[in-house]
């Protein structure tokens, strides 16, 4: 497994519900949101089954930080092998639960 | 005395070295291989028909085991090389040369053999071009082909599963060739003609009933949210856009996905009728919700697909379907059908270069084309309009002072394929296979020129508008995602691209990603499926969780 | 077996029949009499064999308290279509049941390993026992680490390598003991009628926390306790 | 929605009174196996089954859900203990059932033997927890069914409530066919696969008690109409004579199908009409074996 955790500039979240989105399984990821001590960043810690794309992952995890209003949260990824894709879509789908949007 | 029928005296030649061991026609399943042996003669073209779909598997079985010093030096010409036997027979040293057209589960071998020199490939075709070369200079001296059934006369029922028996049986019959067919079973009366018995020279009951790979049964299970992401834009983006009624589809999920939003996602756009309604298409197990819901008028098949059967039979509205109730399917017409009379095809492929051409070698497999290169290609030929057609000629800006149209042409693929293998390369595998292999062409699929749109689940690129090289070369690059290649874009040129319409994303369409869920599709499993067909779908076990 | 017999309750007491892999009579511990039933030859237990252990636990329980014996020696089920389609974990079922109504009915229920106890017959005849003993040369396993290793495409080596440090996963009647699962593991040496003896003298099911005393299984008895208890 | 689809918590969220679940050690505990991590396997926060209690229809329960789509929703020291935990706890809170949502092709190879202790534990449990009068009902409609020792803690279950799409036994096709050939076990023939371990044969043989349509409102129906039962009728305690009438059903069972490797020879002897059975939808299916 590749371990890293990144601290990404957001926007503060409205609200902060701790949630478990997604299911460890060839090819799709876990994501764990949960509130944090922190106001205008996010925290997002990623355990990867496939090695030597960190690039790729950054890239995906910085679009997200700008998209979404992620600051105060963290956000734990277990994945097996998702693609940037599913990884982007699972992300969204969690963090409209975690901040409210959706039910 | 010049001689004019060296080609039929040698048939009869042929024909007297087998009259022991055949009465009127028929030969003893026991005697099969000695009948190869009697008329197959050294350096014969052979034809073992086979194809993605149905197999001649005995008649492969038996010529492999015929005498390796008489039976030699054959240059065989068929559309694949599918099964173990074919390349035992190239093993077996007693095949010169090959042409064809799709490799598949033999891939691997093949390309083995090629590396070693123990073969050599004339061309890979399509399926079209190949049978285009049956009538021109690689006519079969002798025929092996499948059919479900003779009558006691030789007769032949091909059924549902024709497939290329008639373009194989006509250029070999004509021609002063064999044609020895292997059959399922003999009956005294069959429910049709497909190949009269003056065509056919021997006919032999095969042991086992030929095989036919379901190669069209996409299960609707394992079509992610991505899938049906695509399919949307696919369906609103495109379809909608340029009023898509005549096209085909290639054979992946992300196509089956668009069958199955047909009923739910397009009619809820208010499409129904005005796209998706005449198709040259296999009987896709997955087409049978738009069929039932009245969206399909007309399916014309290359071949069948198992379990298909008693469905296509009992909807002879929307199927090609003979008299005694039983479609039938032929792979020339629909290849033709499809390259001249469809305005889009849409399918999926391995690799996509910065030129959008695209391909489904990998360095280690001679895979080959089979039919889409037809359908994925513009048809210069085509000489009627339609507004699809013109539309796209228009965004071309086609034709020097005269009207022209141009075949939408797409690739439907996800930015990574599993295992983070990306989609978007800047060189494609082709290029070195061709170096191993010795091919004067890199074998590519479709070709960058012909193709209009790529769909990712970034959004469509429409090639049509770009104007310059490097227009293109950005607008493929803006919807290759998180690859190395879509990542090294220009990011100030791709929005710009986004500010003319080039690139359009999901938002762009009105699409909101979060609605792209597999509750869209109009069947979930096979066994929806079966439902929806009231029973008429029988689907082959291994499709089965029930 | 006679002489496993013998050694182990002494010559001429014990009467025991043995029925193919299956066998089944009583035998003197100490003073008392205890009911035997068991199987042998690595018996791969099929739906046949299950009901026949079943069948003797319910005469035991009909016959009254008496201690009862387990002699295991099973390769595991039997692997057919047939016993599948009867539902084989159904009748191992059964055996649990039966055997958690002999304890309920006051039998004192041990096992002994004789060979191989292998994993779903294992489970359905002699796990559930109060206290679980195994004979010298026994082995008890899941699977073995080249199958294990084909199923979980984790390389033959690796595997090899971890089961030296950790008892989790590797077959063998230590890590068994160390996980908590086997109480006891006897030796040549020992006096078996005597060990018996004591082994029926006190029993109680703490594998969890026995498990996590000998650093086999160190989460098991905190998190059943995290989520009985909070 | 379809249940077989859903994930399991999904599934729980489908099937209890809206807002009632409350999960005991949660994902945010991150109590994750360290013998995956030992081997470098991925991991979940939840080890593959959420446990926790909710009312459904208004009846207290406690309820555990595998995940089948992570590692087969298979049992591992973690996994195990959360479930056998789960089942004390009834002994405590005295719930009017347990649910075990079970999804799993057995215990864990990569903890192997941890697994399979957990499993000879939650049995114990689970019989510990119907002696006290609490009955366990399985549900089972999942992608991987119930195999191994988990098919094993189905059978000890009050209640077995299935959909067709489930399957129910002890060693998976696939092992079968390795061992010992594919004429003993043709295990890419899913439709023999089914008729050899789906809800329908299971439901014929009795093995399942309930055979319902794969949906989550369908499962919680069929619950909540079986926990009204219960309510009612209480669970009286296993005694020697119940346990001696099973033994003579399993017996007959033998004896009917001492030849048997088709459940068509299950469905000829148990429904009114034995065509087409796997057509059927599971309300015609109830109305033929109702007929018998």
């Amino acid at each position: 497994m590749e371990k890293f955790t990144l601290t990404l500039k957001s926007v503060p979240a409205k609200s902060r519900r701790t949630t478990l989105c997604g299911v460890v399984s060839s090819g799709n990821l876990e994501v764990l949101v949960e509130p944090i001590g922190m106001e205008d960043a996010c925290e997002i810690e990623v355990s990867t089954s496939a090695h030597g794309f960190r690039d790729i992952w950054e890239a995906v995890l910085n679009d997200f930080a700008k998209e979404h209003e992620s600051g105060g949260l963290r956000l734990s990824i277990n994945d097996a092998g998702a693609t940037p894709a599913v990884v982007s879509l699972r992300l969204s789908q969690a963090f409209e639960i975690a901040s409210g949007d959706a039910p | 005395m010049k001689q004019h029928d060296h080609l039929a005296s040698n048939r009869l030649a042929r024909l007297k070295r087998a009259a022991g061991i055949s009465s009127n026609r028929l030969v003893a399943t026991e005697h099969a291989v000695q009948l190869l042996g009697a008329v197959i003669e050294p350096g014969d073209r052979v034809c073992i028909e086979g194809n993605n779909q149905k197999q001649a598997d005995f008649l492969a079985r038996c010529i492999a085991k015929t005498d390796p010093s008489r039976v030699t030096g054959l240059h065989l010409v068929q559309s694949v090389l599918a099964l173990p036997e074919h390349i035992d027979l190239i093993e077996r040293g007693q095949v010169e040369r090959i042409d064809f057209s799709f490799s598949g589960p033999q891939a691997s071998r093949l390309a083995l053999l090629v590396e070693n020199k123990k073969i050599a490939i004339g061309a890979i075709h399509t399926y079209l071009e190949l049978f285009a070369r049956y009538f021109v200079d690689l006519t079969p001296r002798v025929a092996l082909i499948a059919a479900q059934a003779a009558d006691r006369e030789g007769n032949l029922y091909t059924g549902p599963n024709t497939e290329d028996t008639p373009a194989i049986v006509e250029a070999t019959a004509f021609k002063g060739g064999i044609v020895i067919a292997q059959v399922n079973e003999i009956v005294d009366r069959l429910p049709r003609v497909d190949i009269p018995a003056d065509w056919v020279n021997f006919y032999i009951k095969a042991p086992t009933p030929h095989y036919i790979e379901p190669l069209f049964t996409r299960d609707p299970a394992l079509i992610t949210e991505i899938q049906v992401l695509m399919g949307m834009i696919a369906i609103k983006g495109l379809y909608a856009e340029y009023g898509i009624t005549r096209l085909n589809h290639g054979i992946g999920f992300d196509t089956a996905a668009i069958e199955l939003l047909l009923p739910t996602y397009a009619a809820d756009l208010g499409l129904k009728g005005k796209i998706c309604t005449h198709w040259a298409l296999n009987p896709h197990p997955t087409l049978i919700p738009a069929i039932e819901s009245g969206f399909v008028k007309s399916v014309h098949c290359f071949g069948s697909e198992v379990g298909m059967e008693r469905y296509t039979s009992a909807r002879p509205d929307i199927f090609f379907v003979g008299a005694d109730g039983s479609m039938r399917s032929n792979r020339a017409f629909s290849q033709a059908a499809g390259h001249y009379a469809c305005d889009l095809f849409i399918g999926s492929t391995l690799q996509i270069d910065s030129h959008g051409n695209s391909s489904t070698a990998t360095l280690d497999r001679i895979a080959g084309f089979g039919g889409a290169p037809n359908m994925g290609a513009d048809a210069r030929g085509r000489r009627h309009a339609s507004p699809a057609w013109l539309r796209a000629g228009r965004e071309a800006q086609l034709g020097a002072g005269i009207p022209r149209g141009k075949k939408l042409v797409v690739q439907i693929v996800e930015t990574f394929r599993e295992h983070m293998q990306p989609t978007f390369v800047e060189h494609l595998d082709a290029w070195e296979l061709a170096k191993t292999a010795d091919m004067e062409l890199p074998p590519v699929m479709i070709y960058g020129d012909d193709l209009t749109h790529i769909i990712t689940e970034e959004g469509i690129a429409n090639l049509l508008l770009c104007r310059t090289q490097e227009e293109r070369e950005q607008a493929i690059r803006g919807v290759a995602g998180y690859t190395p290649f879509g990542m090294s874009r220009d990011a100030r040129m791709v929005e710009n691209l986004r500010d003319r319409g080039i690139i359009r994303r999901a938002e762009d369409l009105g699409i909101r990603k979060r609605d792209a869920t597999r509750d869209l599709l109009a069947a979930r499993n096979i066994k929806d499926l079966v439902r929806i067909s009231g029973g008429l779908y029988d689907p082959p076990a291994q499709f089965r969780n029930w | 077996m006679k002489e496993l017999f013998d050694r182990l309750f002494g010559k001429d007491r014990h009467d025991i029949a043995i029925e193919g892999l299956f066998l089944q009579g009583k035998a003197m511990v100490g003073k008392e009499s205890a009911t035997v039933i068991g199987t042998c030859e690595h018996a791969a237990i099929d739906a046949a064999l299950a009901l026949k252990i079943s069948g003797a636990i319910l005469n035991a329980v009909r016959e009254g308290p008496r201690p009862i014996l387990f002699i295991a020696d099973t390769q595991g089920q039997a692997l057919t279509r047939h016993d599948e389609l009867l539902g084989l974990n159904g009748y191992f079922a059964h055996i649990a049941r039966a055997v958690d109504l002999a304890r309920r009915s006051g039998h004192r229920l041990i096992t002994l390993i004789n060979g191989e106890a292998v994993s779903g017959g294992f489970l359905a005849f002699g796990m559930l026992a109060d206290k679980i003993c195994a004979l010298p040369g026994s082995e008890v396993r899941v699977m073995d680490l080249r199958a294990m290793s084909r199923v979980t495409k984790i390389e033959l080596a690796t595997l090899e390598q971890l089961a030296k440090e950790s008892p989790v996963f590797a077959p063998g009647v230590e890590n068994f003991w160390r996980m908590g699962a086997i109480h006891e593991i006897w030796s040549d040496k020992d006096s078996w009628p005597e060990r018996l003896g004591m082994a029926f003298a006190s029993l109680a099911d703490e594998r969890a926390s026995i498990g996590f005393e000998r650093g086999g299984r160190m989460l098991a008895s905190p998190i059943a306790q995290c989520v009985a208890n909070t | 929605m379809s249940y077989f689809e859903a994930s399991a918590r999904t599934r729980i969220r489908g099937l209890v009174d809206a807002g009632t679940f409350e999960e005991f050690c949660p994902p945010e505990m991150r109590q994750t196996s360290p013998h995956l991590a030992r081997l470098n396997a991925p991991l979940s926060f939840d080890d593959g089954v959420a446990v926790g209690r909710a009312r459904l229809s208004g009846h207290a329960i406690l309820i555990a859900a595998q995940e089948g789509r992570f590692n087969g929703g298979s049992v591992g020291e973690v996994h195990g203990a959360k479930i056998r935990g789960l089942l004390d706890r009834a002994l405590a809170e005295r719930p009017s059932a347990v649910l075990l949502l079970i999804d799993s092709g057995g215990v864990r190879l990569h903890e192997a033997n941890a697994g399979l202790i957990a499993i000879s534990e939650i049995m114990r449990a689970l019989l510990s927890v119907q002696a006290a009068g609490i009955p366990v009902f399985a549900l089972v409609g999942g992608s991987c069914g119930a195999f191994g020792g988990m098919g094993i803690v189905t059978r000890l279950c009050n209640e077995v409530i299935m959909s067709e799409q489930g399957r129910l036994s002890l060693s998976g096709p696939e092992v079968i066919e390795t061992v010992k050939g594919v004429e003993e076990f043709d295990s890419r023939d899913r439709a023999l696969v089914w008729r050899v371990t789906g809800g329908k044969l299971r439901r014929a043989q009795g093995d399942a008690t309930r055979l319902v349509e794969d949906s989550i409102p369908a499962f919680r129906n069929a619950a909540a109409e079986l926990m009204e039962r219960y309510r009612v009728h209480s669970l009286p305690e296993k005694s020697l004579t119940d346990l001696l009438a099973d033994q003579e059903r399993l017996a007959c069972r033998n004896m009917q199908f001492s030849n048997a490797r088709d459940g068509q020879e299950v469905w000829d002897a148990t429904l009114s009409d034995s065509t087409h059975v796997p057509e059927l939808s599971s309300e015609e299916f109830n109305q033929r074996l109702l007929e018998r």
